[in-house]
């Protein structure tokens, strides 16, 4: 196997975000799962190279382990401003997160819809021009827009996280066709944040040209989290080498895979 | 002396390090990020801090999130 | 990876057919390749076990290669006996095709329709009954039907082959809601057989429980064959790993993979 | 039949747009017909009350008919904004539309993207903000997303119209589960807009709860206009009774619709 | 309104099945409602000619009211064979329900399976062949199949009716595809039976190409189900007329409604 | 005199008809089926035909279906 | 005399009104909308406005659109 | 002397086998499967079965196939 995850993994075929080529096009989080003894096995099953947390105030009655401590040394920290209900705030925990030594990387995340989770397009927009500026490498998480995600690109984003289906949902790519045209319209990696709930979605947003995905509930919800890891790992190298492999036509009839000659009609 | 800890009033000892406080939580022990009166205050200087009645102090974790 | 394709494919979840403890759930077709060359460049690349051919009256004029030429030795032959319309014909392909020492496997494949070439399920279930009675392992391509395909499991067959969609469209699981009630019902493996176009569509059909696929003219009309064949060893491999880490709930709503406390509200 | 359009026309089920009291709630575009006469016929025949039109440059060398001699007075004129790429050009047409004597409502369409025709929501709110100012009755075109729509219901939209696919495109919803939220989360009606290309996907808008529809080119486009207004008209009235009556719930297994007991088992 | 059901329902329209000429194209069955006394507001509301009930032994102890007696006396009545386990038990159950003087139009339903009430075409195909001879108007419940449906037609069956997904479950076309395949290469009509559950899906289904639908558990478990039914009316005719108009192209991209030329772009 | 009602067996009266039988259950009104020993019994037969010892009655009706 | 309609110079004659210029074109009967140097002109001025030399006239109509 | 080969007459020398007849096609280097008069013939047959006037012989070799 490993020759054909080096076909979906050299650096001929790396994704290049912030200066950095990544080989793995799994982003994951690390939220709702059942321990943080289990976070490192998932991440190793994954294959990850980009892990997200949040930031948040300690319980200061008793005090609990710091995530950071379960995270491999050479991954790289995409901190997320959870929690932000403005571009103020969202940008008070990205320099926060970077002061506490996690790098220059930030999913921005700005949320007031406390049903759906939906990200702010407007103040999402706001935190990244401003963070930009500050010299982060800026993954804003949006609802998918062709009129905002251009906005973000000229802001400076380094990619764009358009939402499959609301976060935690497990509902896959309910806005597939919005992706559809970012990914065509967008010059930026496209990232789908948000939805993604079996690997065949993973797998099916690769084949659309996606650059990578990013997936959390999918893989702490499961049953085997750490076999679903492995399950996400596989199916993004296939969605990936799906695309690069350049699919046939469908066609609405069938086409004979056998010649079509009869077996012996003529007799 | 008081200070204000993650938006609670807290009574502590005069002569106390940001550093002691935390050790009395074994925060230290969890590389938590500290914020002093809004402006962050980098783990080097956590011993060498004195704290100030009516300090407002932040400390805040990562935690798993996606 | 190869610890993780081992999980996918160790003797513990191997597929039983025949007697025979299969490692990859991907079968493959060898129809519509540019040249014999390319066969066993993409039989290796899928990983695959088992490769279905057919037979035909040669070209007297210009004798053209024989296909089994270009197969692996270790490889289960599983000749079709595409160009039958009739049970009896259908018969008389599996003899021949068993006398020509492919072995005892066989793809029943009666079709009458010459637009989507569906199959006959009256006539396939007569072929499957008479060629269990020979003692062939029987794998007959059906109509996804649950009484066609409790009379062939009835009849011996050693497994069920539902079409996804019509031969060679290339347009995935049009038959998702009939395969997922055979795959709940019938107790012989259900192997998913033409339509599946893209890999993430094989990883679907693993996700819901088929026990493997068949594809061929998703990998021959790839614009990269041998890089597409590996593409489907990978989401094959994803989806039966998904299928068995246990995939979570779907949700209507959101929820959230970041603690829900606010960042600093309670300032 | 008239008694059952009664009930999905009554006031009681009128819909409350800028102080007037829709029974009919289906809108109608008026471009791409094949000539000017036909728009009367097709307008009568699918029940409308709402009818969009644009405004140009006149071709001074042959001019041509003005499009409103051909509607019927009683008809609501919502001139749309077409042409135009920012806010004030939105403004200004709506401005010369009300002049020329078209009443107080306006369908704002602000465009820059020229492949898939997508709505800029940043200009459309700019523009939105103006001219509600201005007094105008504002019916937004928009690409669907919630922080969007709050803003232009915030800024005194009459009411919010997202699309269900490109314009022109007949593609239907293919945006339906961030319609579905709009729906569950506005509290000024959703009018689905652009995209629609079937009766059968107007009648799901409706059931969806969508407060109306805006139809043109499924109608211009159809080998029928007249007809397939006709059509139309009874499928928006259909989606509309079937959200009204509350559909049943939907089940994975079946629930015999006869007697489960069966015929004389017992004897 | 009524120029327009005209135009759907019009004998130049009409559905001809064993020599009547159908004005409407929506069946209705009688089971799941809350009580006999709404059957007969449901039908008026559906102006459906034809229904559908079931026989069963009578509750001897306390005798329970006849549907027929609720049945306007112009409708046509389609006894079906629910019960039935063979084809045997359908025969009779067909006889008898003639004896009892409804007619000889029949609904040929054979089912084993209990958790999805799936037909099974073998029997159902049988019994079609017996009824045909003894002079019934046969139409038998199936699973959509093209060679079981080629079959019943040979077998003189007056319609075939595929389902769209398992009884009372409202799905609706779950069987889309090969539904399509029936109507393309089946010349006797295909009746939409089963899953349909709401107004949008029987206008598809109608759109297709179906010749009529048959609804049951979506209008009896509405809330409302005479308003259902009366949306269930409208929406058969919609998808009617949508069919006979001709729907336009489906693009993938844009095409503008409005004229392209900007408005006032060349100053 | 016993006979077979729906499977179950029942005692009824001598010289009984079939009629009577149903009327006493208000069967008549329904416009129910009845099948004598496996074969149908028209509606206007069923005051003229006595009930043997042993007889098998199946009384159906029509219930409400899909 | 030069005026500039819908963006292109043209040359009319003096004391010409904007409806003697309509009308010529018979733009007249097809209710158009005209706006002079950036302002709405209501149609019931027309006859009464006077062209000016380097008049801007924008005369604009309504088609059909979605 | 003539035999019918794929369901077309053919004219072959007499004395000739099975093998021969392939051989001149190239055939025998390509596993081809023959049936006889409606029979297989094995592979090891091949040399040793002489041709006989009016014989039916079926050549068939396997073929990609899905």
């Amino acid at each position: 196997m490993n020759d054909i995850i080096e076909n979906a993994n050299t650096s001929d075929d790396s994704l290049l975000i912030g200066g950095v080529h990544l080989l793995s096009r799994l982003f994951l989080g690390t939220g709702k799962f059942s321990s943080h003894e289990i976070v490192p096995l998932v991440l190793e099953a994954s294959g990850t190279q980009v892990v997200t947390m949040a930031l948040r105030r300690i319980d200061w009655k008793n005090p609990q382990e710091n995530i950071l401590n379960y995270l491999p040394k050479n991954t790289i920290l995409l901190p997320n401003t959870s929690g932000a209900r403005t571009a103020d705030e969202a940008v008070r925990i990205a320099r926060l997160a970077q002061a506490a030594g996690c790098g220059n990387w930030v999913k921005i995340e700005v949320v007031q819809d406390q049903r759906y989770l939906l990200p702010d397009n407007w103040e999402t927009l706001r935190a990244t021009e401003q963070l930009v500026k500050e010299g982060f490498v800026v993954l804003p998480y949006m609802s998918p827009d062709l009129s905002a995600a251009k906005r973000l690109q000229d802001a400076g984003a380094a990619a764009i996280m358009p939402l499959g289906a609301p976060i935690g949902s497990n509902r896959g790519l309910q806005t597939k066709e919005l992706i559809r045209i970012l990914i065509e319209e967008i010059s930026v990696p496209i990232i789908v944040d948000a939805g993604i709930g079996r690997p065949s979605e993973a797998a099916e947003a690769m084949e659309m040209g996606a650059a990578a995905v990013l997936v959390n509930t999918a893989i702490a919800t499961a049953g085997d989290p750490v076999l679903m890891a492995q399950a996400f790992r596989l199916a993004v190298a296939a969605g990936r080498l799906g695309y690069l492999a350049g699919p046939g036509e469908r066609r609405v009839t069938a086409e004979a895979s056998s010649p079509l000659t009869g077996f012996l009609q003529e007799v | 002396m008081q200070i204000v800890v993650n938006g609670e009033a807290q009574e502590i000892s005069r002569e106390c390090t940001v550093f002691q406080l935390l050790q009395d939580q074994a925060v230290t022990l969890i590389a938590a990020v500290v914020e002093l009166n809004g402006t962050i205050l980098k783990q080097e200087h956590w011993p060498s801090t004195l704290l100030q009645a009516g300090d407002r102090l932040e400390i805040l974790v990562f935690m798993g999130g996606g």
